[in-house]
């Protein structure tokens, strides 16, 4: 990590003319509860307005207010909207951390800074722009109490004048955030921006090389996190009943979800919900009341995170082992324990995978992107009732609570797939049922639920031993022809778990293996293996586990297969080496970063490059 | 849904021409005597005189040997057996799943007073409507018989360990902190866990009845205080109960005083009549005292404790419909292509 | 599975001759909670101390009284002790399953019966000994009460005439179970048992194969079950802090631990109690109070089975970040979920090992006999505080709660290891240190227990990210620095856990892998594999995860090694291939039962041999 | 062990010659004005003025805002933050192994009402000696806003969502259900506080302490029932509280039935004076009344509840010695050769 010491720094000789445009990553250092979200807000907003593809990465503390948070914000031509560790546009607002974040920019970097912090000596290598924010509020805002809010908007101006942000474009944005009801705070922003605008203009001769020019890749698009994709895909699969405890990143999952039913989901004839949203005490009781609603034919969920997951294991498999659906959301953070709440893992894999004492082995969904946050959050609720199961949605806090580009939605175009449900009418037809009898071969048998105004519907569910007619038993072959039916329903969801997405190229040898939100490091990766390396490389995301066929193949056709991990221990890999043959085996790789930060493509590809070269 | 015809009537039946067999449930493994098999007994009579069609109901428990009991009464019933001391959790979402369920759920001590304390607490401060009988025998019999929250102080156990701490008191503890009605009753008392029952059912909101139920096996010896013996000695009756039927008439008036006639959702009547103490059952306050004041004097206070039938349940605050949420149509639950592009729109 | 009906049998024509001398099965089924426990016991007292090898397996339900129960005693002058499958010699006493168990039993079996239960007619291929139990009970046990209890007595002295043990070792035995203070109890079921041996003395001919004759092997050596082995072993770790809640099969590893701790760990001068001991609420107040103690300095332990376990994942993932030492047992039974609880099985290795979320990995000891289990608990205790992290022992229902010919405990000789931990005169000399720091190089710190009498004694323990002076921090250095010790941490240990166990063979090309309670099949099974295939086998038996590279060594050193897993995923394998190369996977072979009987050799062999001939 | 000696007093300093700083922790990271940062302060005053060595005492915590406060102050005593509201077990554990520690616990209303409430609530029934400090804002402060299960039935989230179930009353449930010290009180009243914390510091037993600590980023509007603003207008106090440490004499002898002197643990005494309210802090029913009272009236009531300085403590029951367990030698917790000889015997 980088030291505070002052050291002694090249003069500044970089190629100011080797221009950025639409190429940069530009980051804003705060302090959180100061109420600088907005104003970041508006800029990515309006970089995005003139149709350039960004991502805008919150990295804030586990507290409230007053300490160090960074957001950055990456412009991309290219549509990488992965993170970029580098940074080349600084707006350094946090005494705190200024100096340690001056120190650490590479040479030829910019910085907006607030006047009195004198980062201007700090280093000769950088591009300083001093602004006196506090003499440039007072004009605009009168009103002394709110001037440290809009403060921040000051730097938006000052921002878009030395970007080149067309200011109609931050005038929008800004008029989106704050919506017609904040016309005023919107107007007095507006002001401050305007302010930062014209002091820039007077004040620097722009010497930096971060410009944006008007592009047209962002038509369509929207930008949303992924708690909120996940939480509009979750309303748009009918979920009607969900049971949550509050924990970071996965609260706003459920709280954004609140407002989208509030808005939706209430019947406008009767008044009536239709649906049922309860803060349970904790996870115990959140996953229960999740699995008892899937017992009874709602398509039920929970959200939560490490330690809620751990809480939730005894449950969990109750629901393996009875057969009852629920859709369970994974934000991770970083663990073990309570880890760093708000830094972003792909820890939870193998712990739950397995999670739950005894035989057990969950399917697990990967979404990628917003719109597979979206979709596949369909698709998980779909399943879970198709295979009368929990069901894992894996994101992470980089997908949940980061905003990210994407295109629409799409509407579901396939009915809700409800699954094997026998109503009063089959029962009558088929004068019974055996529960857990697998009439199909899937492994997947009938249920009914209770309610159904049937004598013939009713059967006991539990989690000690049962057989084929949901009957308590304790017989060995009853015992393990339920735990083979378990198994083998385990192989049927194999082939239906949605498929991986691969990205092939001519004469790769090697390959990369990545899931989730690695996706976006591991694409940029594979294109500068070969635009810098002339090294082909073939990509395959598995979008679940169990992983289907299409794994090992992909394998089996490469040199050496590179399989990306967020976390320590390499999970992925690990989870891999558990399904694979020894010889597919042997050609796996770990690449690896487990340090908090979304991981990015520089780090897969120095990785990479250095095995190879091995 | 059309309702199938019941099977052709072989002996007596009840409103709805079922037999009291359609009531039982597989044959009981507790062991010969045990209190739960009373109560299991009680829910037989209970639901077959009152006429419920058992496929409504839908039984909930924990685990242990009286969370293994609704294996025993309503074979025909719907039932989750689930883990331990969690039956609240899977009761609640089942019910808001479908709200239209008649929701029975059986606890043991264990289930409710140690493990499961917190959900417990926590589904009685919700008033979801649920029938909750804790089969309570101061023990963990499915284990063996050791002592449970619920023990008294100085009770023993059957190797002579001594308990020494206090126990928690499910019925103060519910009526404190949010059901609406509370109960306590002894497994061998026949007529006055059949109207507890029976008023349960017709409640709408959180019943909490704990029963006494010795375990023959692991608490009924000299020493115990949840044996048959000390029940026999120590149980002291608030109340007189009747519980008179939507379908019958309240044939006799009442002397203002002598009695208190309380009015259930269903149109059924429950009707206390004051046993010595001067107790009002509307009251929480009156009622802590009364079970503080039993426990002083090692009396085992058992009747109607409290009853409210004016709170909203859980399912009312949730602002739900009528019919279950579970099985709504697809058009009522998955908003329109419009909904998504009006959010669409936000986001762009 | 059996069938129930009458099929035509063959005429009874074994070879009478061909006697099963020192080496069969006998099983007694009768109901649970009908006091036969104490017949048998005595039944199995009495040939152990006529010097031949037994063990004692009790199958019952997950219920209190009155539902079918198999005590199984089997004895073998080879002694092998574990489970065998076919049964040589029944005594059935319970109507309900008797019609059952006898068309199960291989020809030639003898059967104990009573008399009004008819059995006789129902094969003739077996030797039939019908008993009039009512009648022969009422003349020695005047008080009709008590005979339900005597009557079970008749039937030890029935066999102990058939088989030809000697009545005063069942004399012996006797007055042994019941103790002093029961002398009438005992001189009454000795009436009962004489009866039964005069009985049969005049009623039958002996014309079954079972036999003994006194041998020399079990001099000195204990009879005792797993959970009182571990209850000792703890105790004589030095164990103080003991918080666990009841569940079979683990509940009385703390009961019998509590006998002993009150008899023999109460101050005899002070009155005072050495330890405390308590009954918790829950799971996650058990480990949570274990884990406070161990953090205190205590020796603390809980003992568990697997949804106790599930429970605890939690707490157990603070217990790894935050280098706090604990021991938890888990005695195993069958999952998932509550699954059958008085089964056995060894299906929570792979949960276990991964358990909680996050990167984290425990050490687990695999004790596989009485001797272990009591020598590698204090080895547990003395690895958790060396390594200051939560050690689990493996057990399961076998292990735990059966009756287990041992050599007699061998009292520790190593004093305990109380692992790295500061005092005040160490705090004066060093002036403070870093508790996180690794100064050795093996990941261990150094840490110092609260009460230490001393200003620089203090330290901040959390779950959340903390630096190696154990100070809050999101720095990701901080984290990876502190991550990379704790897998570091783990590697050390790898080099430390308990070694595995081998037994070689001459010219073996193929190996076995077992671990805990699948030693004695898996052992047996390799006699058989010799002896009837004339396939010599190697084995390997590894004591502890992580494997120590014993393992990995053995494998490379087979063409083929197979894997007894007593679980349906083969968690043992999967577990070994995590650590182990493709090379060395891909000589794995799995054998697999997952039925709830403890595993038997001739499981293991003929699915060897099956595997073989491909 | 020697003591070593204590810093050089560069100040002013208390009776162990440390001074203030010696009691402080790290600077805080809560919100500035947030109620959790006073009770900071009156732990460090506290254990200052009454020259507690502070390594010889251990703070416990959960998760939350208030749970990270213990880092926050007495950063020479040890310390655990253990996971969400299992502060109870983990405190237990520790004073098992080592009962010479001063424990001090803090919850916040989410781990103790919420997720720990069963671990909360079987601590109380335990006695452990502990000093247990809920910090009650109402709402999980660090996970941003939402109402915890103490939130007042009918108060409204920032975001103007009314909270429609009743709240847990920490203090009900703990002298409900064993703790032997319990009080209220409110943040932002220092000398109230102050008295009631060296009172549960020379407390042997459970005390229960639920102060009132608005969080003002989440719960301080109009609207709230935890906000100073409230807080202000409906604070009551109880009685008046004089805390006199063992080593200063009780100055003025009070009349009878002016005050009322409780003498504790160790030497120390708490004079109570009654403030209107006819109130007797040995009665939990009384106690129970009054804060029943008081909800109905809107009125939070604050001072101390109840105190029971005769009751054994959880220790106490399990004959634990004076010395830690923990660190007893090998001769002491490794029974003889004989021993295991005697017990082989009986196996064989
Ligand atoms: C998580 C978990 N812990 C422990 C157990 C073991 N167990 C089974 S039943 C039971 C307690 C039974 O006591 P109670 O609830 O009073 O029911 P009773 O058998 O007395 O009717 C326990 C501890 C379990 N099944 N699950
Ligand atoms: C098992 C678990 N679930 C959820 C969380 C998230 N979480 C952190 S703090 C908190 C609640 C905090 O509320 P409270 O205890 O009242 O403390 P406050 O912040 O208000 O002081 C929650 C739910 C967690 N850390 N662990
Ligand atoms: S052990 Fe006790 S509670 Fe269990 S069935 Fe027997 S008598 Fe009933
Ligand atoms: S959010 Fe609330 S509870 Fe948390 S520190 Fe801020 S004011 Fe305090
Ligand atoms: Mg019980
Ligand atoms: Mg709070």
């Amino acid at each position: 990590m980088s030291s505070l010491e002052v050291t002694p720094a090249e003069p500044l000789s970089v190629d100011a003319g080797r221009a950025l445009v639409n190429d940069f990553s530009l980051q804003v250092a705060t302090v959180n509860g100061s109420g600088s979200q907005t104003a970041n807000t508006v800029l990515m907003r309006a970089i995005f307005q003139m149709g350039i593809p960004v991502s805008g990465k919150n990295m804030f503390p586990s507290n409230i207010a007053g300490l160090p948070t960074w957001f950055t914000i990456r412009a991309s031509k290219h549509g990488y909207v992965g993170r970029r560790k580098e940074i080349d546009f600084l707006v350094a607002m946090n005494a705190e951390t200024a100096r340690e974040d001056v120190m650490k920019l590479e040479a030829g970097a910019a910085v907006v800074y607030d006047e009195p912090l004198k980062l201007g000596e700090l280093r000769t290598d950088l591009h300083f722009y001093p602004v006196p924010f506090d003499k440039l509020v007072a004009p605009v805002c009168p009103d002394a109490k709110l001037r440290k809010l809009v403060r921040n908007m000051i730097y938006d101006g000052v921002v878009a004048q030395l970007l080149g942000i067309e200011m109609e474009e931050v005038h929008r944005a800004l008029v989106k955030q704050f919506g017609k009801r904040k016309a005023k705070a919107a107007e007095l922003n507006w002001g401050a921006a305007q302010a930062g605008f014209d002091y820039a203009t007077s004040a620097f001769t722009k010497n930096d090389r971060c410009r944006v020019e008007r592009m047209n890749l962002t038509a369509g698009k929207i930008i949303v996190d992924g708690n909120a994709a996940c939480a509009l895909g979750a309303m748009f699969a009918g979920v009607t009943v969900v049971a949550w405890y509050p924990i970071t990143p996965s609260s706003t999952l459920v709280e954004t979800l609140i407002g989208y039913m509030r808005r939706f989901r209430v019947d406008p004839e009767t008044g009536k919900a239709t649906y049922a949203i309860v803060q349970a005490e904790d996870e115990l009781a959140s996953i229960g009341m999740a699995l008892g609603a899937g017992w009874a034919g709602a398509r039920s969920m929970t959200a939560t995170s490490g330690p809620g997951l751990s809480l939730m294991a005894e449950f969990i498999g109750l629901g393996y082992y009875a057969d009852v659906p629920t859709v369970i959301y994974d934000v991770q953070r970083v663990g073990p324990s309570t880890g760093l709440p708000t830094r972003t893992q792909q820890g939870d894999l193998l712990s739950t995978a397995f999670l739950s004492h005894g035989d057990t082995k969950h399917p697990i969904f990967f979404p990628c992107s917003m719109e597979e946050c979206f979709s596949m959050s369909i698709q998980a609720f779909d399943f879970a009732e198709r295979f009368q199961t929990p069901v894992f949605v894996f994101t992470d806090l980089d997908l949940g609570m980061n905003n990210w580009m994407a295109d629409a939605f799409v509407y579901p175009e396939k009915p809700m797939n409800r699954g094997k449900v026998l109503t009063a009418e089959d029962l009558d037809r088929l004068g019974g049922f055996a529960r857990y009898g697998d009439v199909d071969g899937d492994g997947v048998g009938y249920r009914t639920l209770p309610g159904t105004n049937h004598p013939k519907a009713v059967y006991f569910t539990r989690g000690s031993g049962h057989n084929a007619n949901a009957q308590y038993t304790e017989r060995e072959d009853d015992y393990i022809g339920n735990m083979d039916r378990l198994a083998h329903k385990f192989e049927t969801m194999r082939g239906e778990v949605p498929e991986p997405a691969r990205e092939l190229r001519a004469g790769a040898r090697i390959g990369i293996v990545a899931i989730g939100s690695s996706d976006y490091a591991a694409r940029e990766s594979c294109d500068q293996l070969e635009a810098e390396h002339g090294v082909p490389v073939d990509y395959l995301r598995p979008r679940a586990f169990p992983f289907t066929t299409h794994l090992a193949e992909f394998i089996r056709g490469h040199d050496r297969v590179y399989v990306v991990d967020q976390n320590r221990d390499g999970q992925l890999l690990q989870l891999m080496r558990l399904e694979l043959e020894p010889d597919s085996i042997a050609r796996l790789r770990s690449v690896r970063y487990y340090g908090g930060m979304p991981i990015d493509a520089r780090t897969i590809t120095d990785e990479i490059v250095k095995q190879e070269a091995k | 849904m059309s309702t199938p015809a019941a099977p052709p009537p072989p002996r007596k039946t009840n409103r709805i021409g079922l037999d009291v067999l359609s009531y039982k449930g597989s044959k009981t493994t507790l062991c010969a005597g045990c209190g739960h098999n009373s109560i299991s007994e009680r829910v037989i009579e209970c639901f077959y005189e009152l006429g419920v069609e058992p496929w409504h109901v839908a039984k909930f428990s924990g685990i242990g040997c009286s969370s293994k009991s609704p294996a025993y009464f309503l074979g025909m019933a719907h039932a989750f057996n689930g883990v331990h001391g969690r039956m609240p959790a899977l009761a609640t979402g089942a019910l808001l799943a479908n709200s239209t369920l008649l929701g029975l759920g059986v606890a043991g001590d264990g289930d409710a007073a140690s493990i499961g304390l917190g959900q417990f607490m926590h589904m009685v401060r919700r008033n979801v409507p649920l029938i909750c009988i804790i089969e309570d025998n101061g023990v963990y019999g499915l284990t063996k018989g050791q002592f449970s929250a619920t023990a008294d102080l100085g009770s023993t156990q059957k190797g002579g360990a001594v308990n020494d701490l206090p126990p928690f008191d499910c019925c103060a503890l519910a009526l404190e902190w949010g059901a609406t009605f509370v109960a306590r009753s002894f497994s061998g008392d026949k007529k006055q866990l059949q109207a507890i029952l029976k008023t349960a059912i017709s409640h709408r909101g959180l019943s909490v009845i704990d029963v006494v139920s010795p375990c023959v096996t692991f608490n009924d010896h000299v020493g115990s205080t949840k044996s048959y013996a000390y029940m026999k000695e120590h149980d002291l009756a608030l109340n007189e109960l009747d519980y008179v039927p939507a379908y019958e008439d309240i044939a006799v008036e009442i002397a203002e005083g002598e009695a208190m006639d309380v009015p259930l959702h269903d149109g059924s009547h429950l009707r206390i009549r004051k046993l010595g103490h001067d107790f009002d059952p509307t009251s929480r306050l009156a009622a802590l005292a009364a079970i503080e004041e039993a426990e002083t004097k090692a009396e085992v206070l058992t009747g109607v404790l409290y009853v409210n039938t004016g709170k909203p349940t859980f399912l009312d605050l949730l602002n739900l419909p009528p019919e279950p949420i579970a099985t709504l149509p697809e058009s009522r639950v998955r908003p329109s292509r419009a909904v998504l592009e009006e959010v669409m729109e936000e986001l762009r």
